[in-house]
């Protein structure tokens, strides 16, 4: 059965917050940075300024920003195509994400892929995102057995959304790594819907978390609007993986606010729930407000911070669009590791023209 | 043709906006065709009906169902779990009990999700137990739209090799109803690839006769010509014939042979075309390697050997991923130009 | 949770034996039968006068007989290649039967197919056995899905075994039935064993049935060594399916008293764990006793019965190997329907020493 | 040649017969030539491991990993559950974090159930990523053993289409090692593909230096001849030469081209050979229609066009199952004298 996620231990200080206060306003900063980067992007989309699609993430923030905060950097990341603000908090660069989205060879992908479908595995240990849902969880399974094999004390952490737990790779991954006892956190975003498909149309049980007993492991149901509560619950999984005693199932429960990619309407989606999520469980204005109540930060340190979230995002979209496209040569290589595409510089001579 | 620029945004060209209808000069654009004849084979028999992710309310990702639920009703328009080896099985089982089930893939992409009840299961149960399975497995295939690896595949071949279900491939709004229509209605397996960068670009007068079919199995040659035979499909169909419009202002003359069904392969029509032109470039999204165009190649030549002046040419993308930049997938993909080039190459044979 | 099942409602005599004595003899005679069959298939194959593999049940037809028991002819089964004795329950001819096994054309498969990799859907609502595990699971679903939208009470009852439930596909099946409350159950033959694998290294949980939970479905647990208990548990299942309230999962815990196939000497299974289920769990003898001591059949039905059982089996075998090898020449047919090979007799000259 | 018989009982050769040993000759079999590659392997890199279902304790389905448990101990050499998607995720991600898995499938019929990991995640991550996947996915393959539908695959088509994976299928003792040890050395993933029907039937000398490698890519020319060329691989390579020697009773010499390396193919080899015979017949067990023989066939015709004197004859199964009675498997699958026939057909050319 789902039980609640256990209070955190208070931290050296005594103070019932869960980590120092810089790091509390960090988390701030990050969440806000998620929020505006995913509304800026869904504006140069809708202008026609931006190729490809976008998924974006608003109203999940608290469970992108609170899962991954809980990971070291030599933990692993699983996210999925709607994840890119956890793998924004486990260390990529917005501008080589930016220049992803502008299909540059600046982008962790050189160019190869779009949107959020990336990942930077040789720097900051995440999975470059494939669509085919949730086929992140299999492998992340591995890692979880090399961790495990080496004996060291690192951990994985896969995230995919409601409806893949329809998907028959969901239970092969989680019951295989409960036979283990591998270390690996399974996150669901459960944003309610599936596209269009609501949970009831995918699953016949109330939770998500629940499930967690047919694996015989820990279950635990948060709300996605305390990005707190995530990454405590999240912390708990984690000591728990490090420690050896297997995987945990952490079900956090928000609403996706906008369509399933950036050209969805989203019209199936009651406007009332809508409206009342925004209302009482927005990630970021939630934790805004509860910094500014616990005096943590001012009115100003806000405005200051809104600034620097701006400045970081002009940053990036000059830089992506300053960064060349791939050489149109370069196009079949680095298939094979031989032919050493990889291992080396890319040409920069592909112009920043779309041919 | 049109631009690249409304499909780079645009969610690799899939659909906000609704499927739209048939202008008053009758012409319907390969994604009406293809909404019209599951519409009326849902009318025709009730046996029918339609499975897949988000074809209910939403209509589909490329709102090739929108409308159906409201018609048909959740009984025959069913809206599934992602669990692409399962909508297989409910489509094979279903089928066992009398039921003619067409299965939506919201992409061709993730047929490889299903992979072992398509290819197993579907593809596999009659020649072993004598029962038909009458399903229809369709969706979006293709690239030229900037959706990169896991939004292009064409997956043709995965299915074709390991037997048991006719592959069809229409590049033409008439051609997608008939062939819809034969397959909705043949008793065996059919698959149905849907060229994602077609559905709103090409429109055509469309038959509107409700038994209007196009037998799957036969290639049609759409374009004459004497020089070199040009054996394609899909979207590059209308690429070749640009490119045969092109050449004719050089003074050669290709014929292009749009194979319609990739498997089986309508190989009188084929060889009829290499008996007239004696050279044959064969070009495929399909990648190179075991691709469709690989059986095309290995055919003619095993078959037309006396015809031939020229090497059997083929024009392919390399086996690996799709990539997203547009220089990259540009490059990658057969391009007008490329099969310009390799039409000239071998008529100078 | 997994729920015990509940005792059978008394029958119209108001005896609380839940069948009439006639067909539980016929039950004890297909008990015989299965056991009898499964142990003279093993000696022909090794003695070497059997081609291809076996995959023996025995110990099991508690399982496969109970099970079945509880089918109308119009209801489907999907089986695995373990499953050979439900088949024969839901009416398969042994004769046909014997005639796959030896590749000939009177199999039911016309020689296509051997061993258990059998089906008669066109006269049982039997599913031609395919070797992928649990690649009929999600078949089952699109037959229940069938009855669903025609509105007639059929079933559909597919079985699988314990290791079959590591897979994907059975989670996919099982929770997309129970989205849409169609009439299946799903019955797990739990032998203890996947080849050499047993149940701890295939789930991290005590039992399968509370697994159910997962899905919102009940989930029954009982002992395979009790066949009157499997139909039981069965027909009330059945019965829910029927009413259209849903699936149900029904774990029958038995064990494989041989290796997974003919070549196995099973080595890896402990000899006490063998000889105590021997012991205690034979569902053949145990039933055997209790209708004796319910004085529903004498030591001389029980030797008539046995006779009858020896006959249909040399019965069986002369009709096997009289039988004809499909001709060469159909090795291709029956592809595509529209070359009328499964529509007609086939040809008949293909002789009966192995070409 | 053995005779089929024993193989008829003895469920499709899989073994509850110990492995055995090397003879005092020095002499192994093709199965004992297997295990002492992945021995060494194992011997050599500790980051070597293997995965797969009942490879531990009961080691293996054909006994190839027998012993390997007691050596290596459970941390490598890894029972897991029924779940091949999972199997292929582990190795990926095991491969991600530094070690060289080693999976082994019971048989590469299910592969197909392991498909989207092989093709989508296996075949596709290293192009969008640059992290190098040193996979080994290994099972036994093929037919001519009475195993039927479901264990009798060569699967090879399905994994050389998207692209990503090497893919090898030896046909002697010899170049199993070597290849083994090229696989497992390789930082690429490798398919390797075991021929059930050769496992126990044939034997030879078999290097012992530890460090024998037979390069992947390169094909190798079993038998010389001067007429006509025959490219194969697998249980065909001796089917083949067993053909070619009763043809050289009758006055024809026939090459026999060994593939050894399906994908991708060593075109060199194929084309010197077509060069100097002139004539070429393409024999697999792979099924005809986008089988490995229409890749061979096509590129011949492409690449050889000026050397060829006949059509390029392709001899492969159609694109069905593999039925289980003797009249059918023997009928359906290519047999020596379908060879013979054909070599025949294109010298009277
Ligand atoms: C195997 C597979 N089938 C279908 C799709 C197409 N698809 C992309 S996202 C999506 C919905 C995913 O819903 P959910 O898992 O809840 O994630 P969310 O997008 O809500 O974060 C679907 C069906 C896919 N990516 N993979
Ligand atoms: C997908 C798949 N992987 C591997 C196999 C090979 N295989 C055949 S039977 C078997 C063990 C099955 O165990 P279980 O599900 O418990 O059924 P049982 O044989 O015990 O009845 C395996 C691994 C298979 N048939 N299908
Ligand atoms: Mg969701
Ligand atoms: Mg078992």
């Amino acid at each position: 059965m789902a039980t609640e996620a256990s209070a955190p231990p208070a931290d050296s200080t005594g103070a019932r917050r869960p980590l120092p206060d810089d790091e509390l306003v960090e988390m701030l900063h990050m969440l806000k940075l998620c929020r505006y980067f995913d509304e800026r992007m869904e504006a140069l989309y809708r202008q026609g300024r931006l190729p490809g699609a976008i998924y974006s993430g608003r109203g999940q923030e608290g469970t992108h920003v609170g899962t991954a905060w809980a990971l070291r950097p030599g933990d692993s990341l699983f996210p999925t195509h709607r994840d890119l603000s956890a793998q924004l908090v486990k260390g990529l660069d917005l501008k080589r994400v930016m220049a992803q989205f502008w299909g540059r060879i600046d982008g962790y992908t050189r160019g190869r892929d779009g949107n959020s479908h990336i990942g930077d595995w040789q720097g900051n240990k995440t999975f470059t995102v494939m669509s085919h849902l949730p086929i992140a969880y299999p492998v992340a399974v591995g890692a979880a057995l090399a961790y495990k094999l080496r004996g060291t004390d690192d951990v994985a952490l896969a995230i995919c959304g409601d409806g893949a737990t329809s998907n028959g790779r969901w239970h092969e991954a989680i019951n295989t790594s409960a036979v283990h006892r591998l270390p690996v956190v399974w996150v669901v975003n459960n944003n309610q819907f599936a596209y269009s498909t609501p949970n009831a149309l995918e699953f016949a049980v109330p939770t998500i978390a629940e499930r967690a007993a047919a694996y015989g492991i820990p279950g635990v149901r948060i709300g996605g609007g305390d990005v707190l509560a995530v990454y405590e619950a999240t912390r708990t999984a984690v000591e728990r993986a490090r420690a050896g005693e297997g995987p945990t199932l952490i079900e956090s429960v928000s609403l996706r606010w906008r369509g399933h990619a950036g050209h969805d309407p989203a019209k199936y989606m009651p406007e009332e729930m809508l409206q009342q999520h925004m209302a009482n469980d927005d990630p970021v204005r939630n934790f805004e407000e509860y910094l500014l109540t616990e005096g943590v930060i001012t009115k100003d340190d806000l405005e200051a911070l809104m600034h620097r979230v701006e400045a970081e995002f002009e940053e990036g979209y000059e830089f992506a669009l300053a960064s060349p496209f791939p050489e149109p040569g370069d196009a079949t290589k680095g298939l094979w590791v031989e032919d050493g595409y990889w291992s080396s510089e890319p040409g920069r001579g592909g112009g920043t023209e779309a041919g | 043709m049109a631009t690249t620029a409304p499909v780079e945004s645009g969610a690799a060209g899939h659909g906000a906006e609704p499927r739209g209808k048939r202008g008053d000069d009758g012409q319907a654009t390969y994604l009406i065709a293809v909404a019209e004849a599951l519409w009326e084979e849902m009318e025709r028999d009730e046996r029918v009906y339609m499975l897949g992710e988000d074809i209910g309310v939403y209509g589909g990702a490329f709102k090739v169902t929108e409308g159906f639920l409201d018609r048909f009703g959740p009984n025959r328009v069913i809206d599934t779990p992602i669990a692409e080896e399962t909508i297989v099985g409910m489509a094979v089982g279903s089928a066992m009990e009398g039921l003619r089930p067409i299965a939506e893939f919201q992409y061709a992409d993730f047929m490889s999700s299903g992979f072992d009840s398509i290819a197993t299961v579907l593809g596999r149960y009659h020649y072993r137990s004598g029962v038909p399975l009458p399903v229809v497995l369709r969706g979006p295939s293709g690239g030229y739209v900037r959706a990169s690896s896991f939004h292009s595949v064409n997956p043709e071949p995965w299915f074709a090799y390991g037997g048991g279900i006719k592959i069809v491939a229409p590049a033409f709004p008439a051609d997608a109803k008939g062939l819809m229509k034969s397959a909705v209605r043949d008793d065996n397996p059919v698959m149905y690839l849907e060229h994602k960068w077609i559905y709103r670009r090409i429109k055509e007068q469309v038959p509107t006769d409700p038994d209007f079919v196009v037998p799957i199995g036969s290639a049609d040659v759409k374009r004459e010509g004497s020089d070199v035979s040009i054996v394609t499909y899909g979207a590059l169909v209308h690429k070749s014939l640009e490119a045969a419009e092109n050449l004719s202002q050089r003074g050669i003359s290709a014929e292009v042979v749009d194979l319609r069904t990739v498997h089986p392969i309508d190989e009188d029509t084929v060889l009829a075309s290499i008996a007239k032109t004696s050279r044959a470039l064969v070009v495929t999204e399909s990648y190179r390697f075991v691709g469709i165009g690989a059986e095309v190649g290995a055919t003619i030549a095993e078959k037309a050997f006396e015809h031939l002046d020229a090497p059997v040419r083929r024009l392919a993308p390399q086996n690996m991923p799709v990539p997203f930049s547009p220089t990259l997938e540009d490059a990658f993909l057969p391009q007008v130009a490329d099969i310009e080039r390799a039409v000239e190459e071998l008529s100078a044979w």
